[in-house]
């Protein structure tokens, strides 16, 4: 059934809140030239408003609905004392202006999660500024920038980017005003380090990796590949969104990147909550430290009561947003790190990349693996089928969909034909890989013997395919759009 | 506890399906040298264990449901009904992603397009997208629209009075690559010319003063520029749209609609502007289409402005945003209503003017703002600041307002906020220790 | 989609939980005869337990779902507030033997909750222990005969209970030790006084009565009808399961009640829970109160910081449960009662009044009214359709699944020949209510022209109609059993 | 706050299509001489004040976050995964009615038959009811069940050994108008015979002691009676379970499988006997089937038992049962596991007995208990317990145990209770200050 809009529940003057009387004497009302009319609000019951939007949930499908490997966003279980945590009344009934001397938990918890960070990071500092991958990545580049700039040096205008790269790698370059320049991918899925070369100038500020990168592929190059940047001056950024399959296996700063952001809302169990709030924390070298966004913790234990303060790097390139990080996302990953320690979080890695060798393992004979390598925690499929040829990867996810699996990510990275990307991370048991594996035979199978089945698919979702043609052509975008 | 499910058994058959003799081997790849490194961590922790320190580390702060609070300035201390978190915690919600898959996101789809119309209603604006970090990373967001809606042509933004000073630093940060520049502007000293990209003015400012924004939309469009209004949603109950007066792009923090104070985030930007600028946009949109059945639903829309189709031509880097959020703000718009964000906006605007009535009459205290306010004002006191913020709480555990010297501003200047929740009984209480610590 | 049996995502050795390491010396270990082997529990991760229940919960309905006018369950809205009132540490995290001066604040809403549920039934004194109505029941009638004891009579016996009774009202007297006499109803739906009158002889302990009874409709001559029972020597007891039509209309204690329970998870908002938990506290006229189950909580304001403490009445019939009463459920009903005040109870039974009255008026043409007269907070019909002999209230019922609507209650009371009961509530705005007649309606023509799809519905369900004889058969009440 | 949702105007119109004037004239069936009487209520809150009123409330308690417990006695400070909160908060499960519907109401089914499932596989019997209101109350109808299953012949019930004094009320307060009668009697001497319908041990029993089972079961069926173990499900994930050892019925307090403390309730009672006693138990049983697609389901099943159907000849008077605190117990028992349930044990028998092992080499104090206990113990103090209890937690904020007095036995006797809550470090505390008080 469809759920009609939250304004079908509307009648005039009602209200599905309640709120305390005016117990002060009324002041004098403000100049009419300088208020409003209608606001143009719902009017709507609390009884109504609460079903209006248990039952949009109803339609949707999450990681508590079962596996979702989406690749490259790390869709591991949200444990559920992460949300207790951050519901404590001392964490979330906080305000960030409040004297420092009353907010010492959270500036300790804030102040571990730096150090924890850069620990797994080999690195020197972390702020926990930005907000999400992209924003750490945006820090990043301009750290990079502004390093550049501090040691007088401002020929350099080119950052390098892999053609495997997240959309939000070139992005973030051009907003600070990067010119972006792509280097190849090699035969087995590592930079090409011919093509590397012939951007090793004084031009070069420097390079965004992802490693593993987003073919779910660790570059075993990645040393030398630093070492050329470095030799030319560039620094080295690392796209944290795949740290799931570092973690306790290779720290990055050994790897040779200057600056990283994480993800917290990927590697460290904090809930995607339909597209955010994240958390994406910069890590970097101790060359670095001094430009990172700002304000950081710090701590002096020498003073009694109020050891934790903020202080902002001298050269800082600024604050990247209003306050000090998203605390409620941090304070979840701060749980979480706590709870799996250092040999836990090496287990988390070697389970998670074990899953993906092992859907990879299971899945090669029928469907062509973009790279036959040992991949890292997820592994790229091209989704055809032999002896289906109409039948396209998109087709493939949304039959997944009836077998109640949520699809892998498809169409990216975008030099792999009909990508299916697919990351079950570590918290999918054996059992729910194998379903998942057997539901990929059984749509190869179905492919081939009735591929309608398929282009039909989604049968069991709430509603079949949606026509994004016609959303962008009807530009539809509100309510009252409809009118 | 590290939430892998798998027995030691079905690690060794998954080996062997996998073909390698250990899960060592997997990481071949590797560098020798790097590979497997120590971690100096703390020891992992039981569930029990860490929820005994979480609650200590919680415990180690003072919380607002136990002191009592004057403070705002950009985070706000408002009243999030109960059923709030009770929809925000539905798993469907909050563990899903970014719904790529619309055929199972009809949920936060139609949430957000719920969303998108609310805000633009409040906002009095055409469109709205789905949220972006915070406030301020939302207005540097639109300095940026506005610059590409000059098509680059004009280097300078013109920041129009009292703005968040945070904010200013963030837009700072972001446009240090761009060719921009920022020129900050009494408002009766405002000069707004061919190279002025965007004006951006506060509402109600950040000493809390409702500003004339129709006359700085008429100079700002006089001269071709756009006006970037950051509006206290709250304040939206009560007061003139700023799509009404004229703005193009009104921008600004979320936090006050049903978001927890949570020390500073997670909060959301949000972003509304007019439907022929939404190419030029940032940020994530839904919009309205039908299945092959016919049946109305949703979907993202506009992705060819997005980094993952533009990449380094979007609009944006923007991916995750604030989804949860958006949520939040649109349950609590749904809740509220018309009528309930009005009845908010009438406490604020009252309870805040009582207060300021009655702090004004103590000596050594004057209200300093000289136009109209909505809920936060500003205190000169004889004393420093500092000292008397201090002097406040010792006696009272009030948290009495923010110090202007924070931001480097006046040490003797205060801004005091007052939302629903300040009982009258909070409200005197703190006039009276006022009056005592200025005695 | 089946859910499987938790057992199904069971592997050796595998643990949903985390728990500390023992930090204390291991002590001499217990003879192992005294020692078991396996426990046969599931071993199950918790992302899978999480999804399991997750995906069972999606296969429920409840009140945040959509309407759900279950006769004589009063299924209102469930406020949200209560629910967090109930988990705050000072209310769910306290143990039942703490001193008394730790615990005042609980004591204290025990209290105030006895005071307004006492003014509220117009009578002395109230207790919390019982743990439903049901339980409430059993309370009252053995202070019924607790009474009669204490002024040592002993031949009373009987206790009176209308053929329109629900099943726990002739189960709570038999359980006391009375044998259950039953009255006829006569045609407005009252008890039939005639049928009444011969009972009265010294042999009546009591009546119980309902009221509104269980037909919707408040007995016109109640009064009478005490004064009938009071005269032979007998008690009234209330079954306050109706409650919702009475807030500030009537007190019991004014209709010549003496003694009566209430269920808080239906008049006061507390959720039902899928069964449970409810709580019925007992209300008597100073006469009975001393005979209440205890502790009651008294208040001395004089004692210093701790006035509220626990009394047990002096004749008590004892306790009825360990402890003193479903607390968690007492503190929701607590928040409810703050917040709706008397002028809101009163709004509260208006509403639901007219509701049911609302949806009567616009059935009666198609669905026979089972008594024509205004009817209180629900009306029952007679779920029968001209023209479709065939098609019986279970098939009705059914039908409405399909329409997202919960069915109401039906073949209860059970002198209503194919009874559906129908309670919307106060909580159900004008739109639902409509919604639910106009389904309703389109039912009734569907009866008539493809009864097929009523007898084949729902349609639209996890799952179709179930096969009750075969369970009953089959009796397979454990996993185990399947084996 | 009403909830109503209900504008003027709908009222007016709902009131046309009743056919009345007034709301006021759908109640003329209440004698007007009653109808509409004042209530002296305190005034409606809206739901901001009554947060603030029962946060205020809730702070004026001491809550087990705060305060370190050696209290048990029927209600145990057990950990609670948070898990189980986030399933039970679920909306679709806590709003939902008995499950009469078994179409919409699979959830709740099948995790109630998974319940009995568990509950069955812990306590070692076939089958298990859907749950009683408490632990009391379940032994209460356990007592009546055997009497049913004497078929009414025999009136007596043995309480052998130390059985919780509330239990024993409430069993009084249930069969006080039934020809039934309960006697009390040491384990060594007790006397069975053809008049013993049932009898009942507690396992631990309420000094903590585990008392010989199997011995009993053996005695009480020589004399044809029914043996009702009443059991600690925490200590059943040690101890060899009651129907191994011969129990007839089992029954217990829940609460500790994942239910809150709540000052006492909500809780649970479990229920278990033999399959071939099913039709005699009391309360509801979810049986196994399938629906007309032969797909398997579950229902509500063996009703003709029940009140509604059988009425003054059900097995019971219970209708509302403790649903969702027996989800909680599923969710419970399912997250924990074999493993995590044992592991739970361990930590509780260690931890007991390391305390009472320290505290037995206080001077003064004395753990007499004579049989292996679990992990609750007495302790003698020379001291009355009363004034100890006090001293300790005026020294420690310690509740060091619970005062033997309460239930009218010795005055100098402690009930101490260990679970894995407590930390070392708390019982190193006790014993220190229990030293301190005793020197
Ligand atoms: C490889 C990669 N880089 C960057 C990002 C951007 O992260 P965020 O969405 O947190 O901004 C993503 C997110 O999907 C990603 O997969
Ligand atoms: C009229 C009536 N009386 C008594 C009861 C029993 O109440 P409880 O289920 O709380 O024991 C009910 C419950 O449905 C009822 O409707």
């Amino acid at each position: 059934m469809i759920e009609p809009l939250i304004y079908a529940f509307s009648a005039p003057g009602r209200c599905g809140a309640s709120l305390p009387a005016l117990d002060v004497p009324t002041a004098e009302t403000l100049d009419p030239a300088l208020c409003r009319e209608e606001i143009g609000l719902p009017q709507v019951s609390e009884v109504d408003v609460m079903r209006h939007f248990v039952r949009l949930s109803q339609m949707n499908y999450g990681v508590d609905t079962g596996m979702y490997p989406l690749g490259s966003c790390t869709m591991k279980y949200n444990p559920k004392v992460n949300e207790a945590a951050a519901r404590l009344p001392g964490m979330s009934r906080v305000h960030p202006y409040q004297p420092l001397d009353t907010v010492q938990g959270c500036l300790q918890v804030m102040y571990e999660t730096q150090r924890m960070l850069a620990e797994i990071a080999g690195m020197a500092a972390v702020s926990l500024q930005p907000s999400a991958g992209a924003h750490g990545e945006l820090s990043g580049v301009l750290m990079i920038r502004a390093y550049h700039l501090a040691q007088g040096d401002t020929k350099r205008k080119v950052i390098l980017i892999p053609d495997s790269a997240h959309g939000t790698n070139p992005a973030s370059t051009a907003m600070a005003g990067y010119e972006v320049k792509q280097v190849a991918t090699d035969t087995r899925g590592n930079v090409d380090l011919d093509d590397l070369r012939r951007f090793m100038n004084d031009e070069l500020a420097g390079m965004m990796l992802t490693n593993p990168n987003t073919l779910g592929l660790f570059d075993e190059q990645v040393m030398q590949v630093a070492r050329l940047v470095h030799a030319a001056g560039g620094l080295m950024y690392g796209d944290g969104a795949n740290m799931n399959a570092l973690l306790g296996i290779a720290k990055p700063g050994e790897l040779g990147f200057d600056v990283m952001h994480y993800n917290l809302h990927k590697t460290f169990s904090t809930p995607h909550g339909g597209g955010g709030p994240g958390s994406g924390p910069v890590a970097c070298t101790a060359q670095l430290a001094d430009f990172l966004p700002g304000p950081l913790v710090v701590c002096d234990e020498k003073v009694k009561d109020c050891a934790y303060r903020f202080e902002m790097p001298v050269r800082s390139i600024g604050r990247v947003k209003a306050f000090y990080g998203n605390f409620g996302v941090i304070v979840r990953a701060y749980a979480y790190l706590r709870m799996i320690g250092a040999d836990g979080l090496r287990e988390v890695s070697e389970i998670a990349v074990l899953n993906a060798n092992y859907v990879a393992a299971r899945l090669k004979e029928t469907y062509r693996l973009a790279f036959e390598r040992t991949c890292m925690h997820e592994c790229v499929l091209e989704g055809l089928v032999e002896g289906a040829e109409g039948v396209h990867a998109l087709d493939i996810a949304k039959r997944l969909i009836d077998y109640g699996v949520h699809p892998p990510t498809n169409y990216f990275p975008l030099i792999v034909p009909e990508a299916l990307m697919i990351e079950p991370t570590e918290t999918e048991s054996k059992e729910s890989v194998d379903y998942f594996c057997e539901v990929m035979l059984t749509i190869a199978q179905e492919a081939r013997e009735n591929p309608e089945l398929l282009h039909g698919a989604p049968h069991k979702a709430p509603l079949g395919r949606l026509d994004e043609v016609k959303a962008a052509r009807d530009l539809i975008l509100t309510y009252q759009d409809n009118a | 506890m590290t939430f892998v499910p798998h027995t030691r058994a079905q690690v060794d058959e998954m080996l062997e399906t996998v073909g390698v003799e250990s899960v060592e081997a997997l990481f071949e790849a590797v560098p020798a040298a790097v590979r497997f490194p120590a971690l100096d961590l703390p020891p992992a922790l039981s569930e029990l264990e860490l929820r005994n320190e979480l609650n200590a580390l919680s415990k180690a702060n003072e919380n607002l449901d136990d002191t009592p609070s004057f403070l705002g300035a950009g985070s706000y201390n408002h009243f999030v009904p109960s059923l709030v978190d009770a929809i925000i915690s539905r798993s469907e919600f909050y563990t899903a992603y970014t719904p790529y898959q619309p055929e199972i996101s009809q949920g936060t789809l139609q949430a957000m397009f719920e969303y998108q119309s609310m805000i633009a209603a409040l906002t009095g604006m055409e469109v709205s997208n789905a949220s972006m970090y915070d406030g301020a990373t939302s207005l540097a967001e639109a300095v940026l629209m506005a610059w590409r809606m000059a098509k680059g042509k004009r280097s300078q933004v013109v920041l129009a009075g009292a703005i968040h000073p945070e904010y200013v630093e963030v837009v700072r940060t972001y446009i240090q690559g761009m060719p921009l520049e920022l020129v900050s502007a009494e408002m009766d000293a405002l000069t707004v010319d061919t190279h002025t990209a965007a004006v951006v003015v506060q509402y109600p400012d950040f000493r809390g003063e409702i500003q004339d924004i129709a006359t700085l939309a008429e100079a700002a469009h006089a001269a071709g520029a756009s006006l970037i209004v950051v509006a206290y949603p709250i304040a939206l109950g009560m007061l003139k749209s700023p799509g009404e007066l004229g703005a193009d792009i009104v921008v600004g923090e979320g936090q006050p609609l049903g978001n927890a104070l949570a020390y500073g985030g997670p909060y959301l930007g949000f972003f509304a502007c007019r439907k022929k600028d939404v190419r030029r946009m940032a940020g994530r949109v839904v919009g309205q289409t039908t299945d092959v059945h016919d049946e109305r639903g949703f979907v993202l829309t506009l992705s060819t402005r997005e980094q993952h189709i533009r990449r380094e031509k979007a609009t944006s880097n923007i991916c995750s945003n604030e989804g949860l959020n958006a949520l939040a703000a649109a349950v609590y718009l749904s809740a509220m209503g018309e009528c309930g964000l009005r009845q908010v906006a009438q406490l604020c605007y009252h309870k805040a003017h009582y207060a300021a009535q009655e702090v004004a009459k103590i000596p050594g205290l004057s209200v300093v703002n000289e136009r109209p306010f909505f809920n936060e004002f500003v205190v000169h006191s004889t004393r420093p600041a500092a000292e008397m913020l201090e002097a406040v709480r010792a006696r009272s555990g009030i948290l009495a307002g923010c110090d202007m010297a924070r931001w480097g501003m006046d040490a003797h200047e205060l801004l005091v906020c007052v939302t629903e929740m300040n009982t009258r009984e909070q409200i005197d209480r703190l006039v009276d220790v006022l009056g005592e610590v200025l005695a």
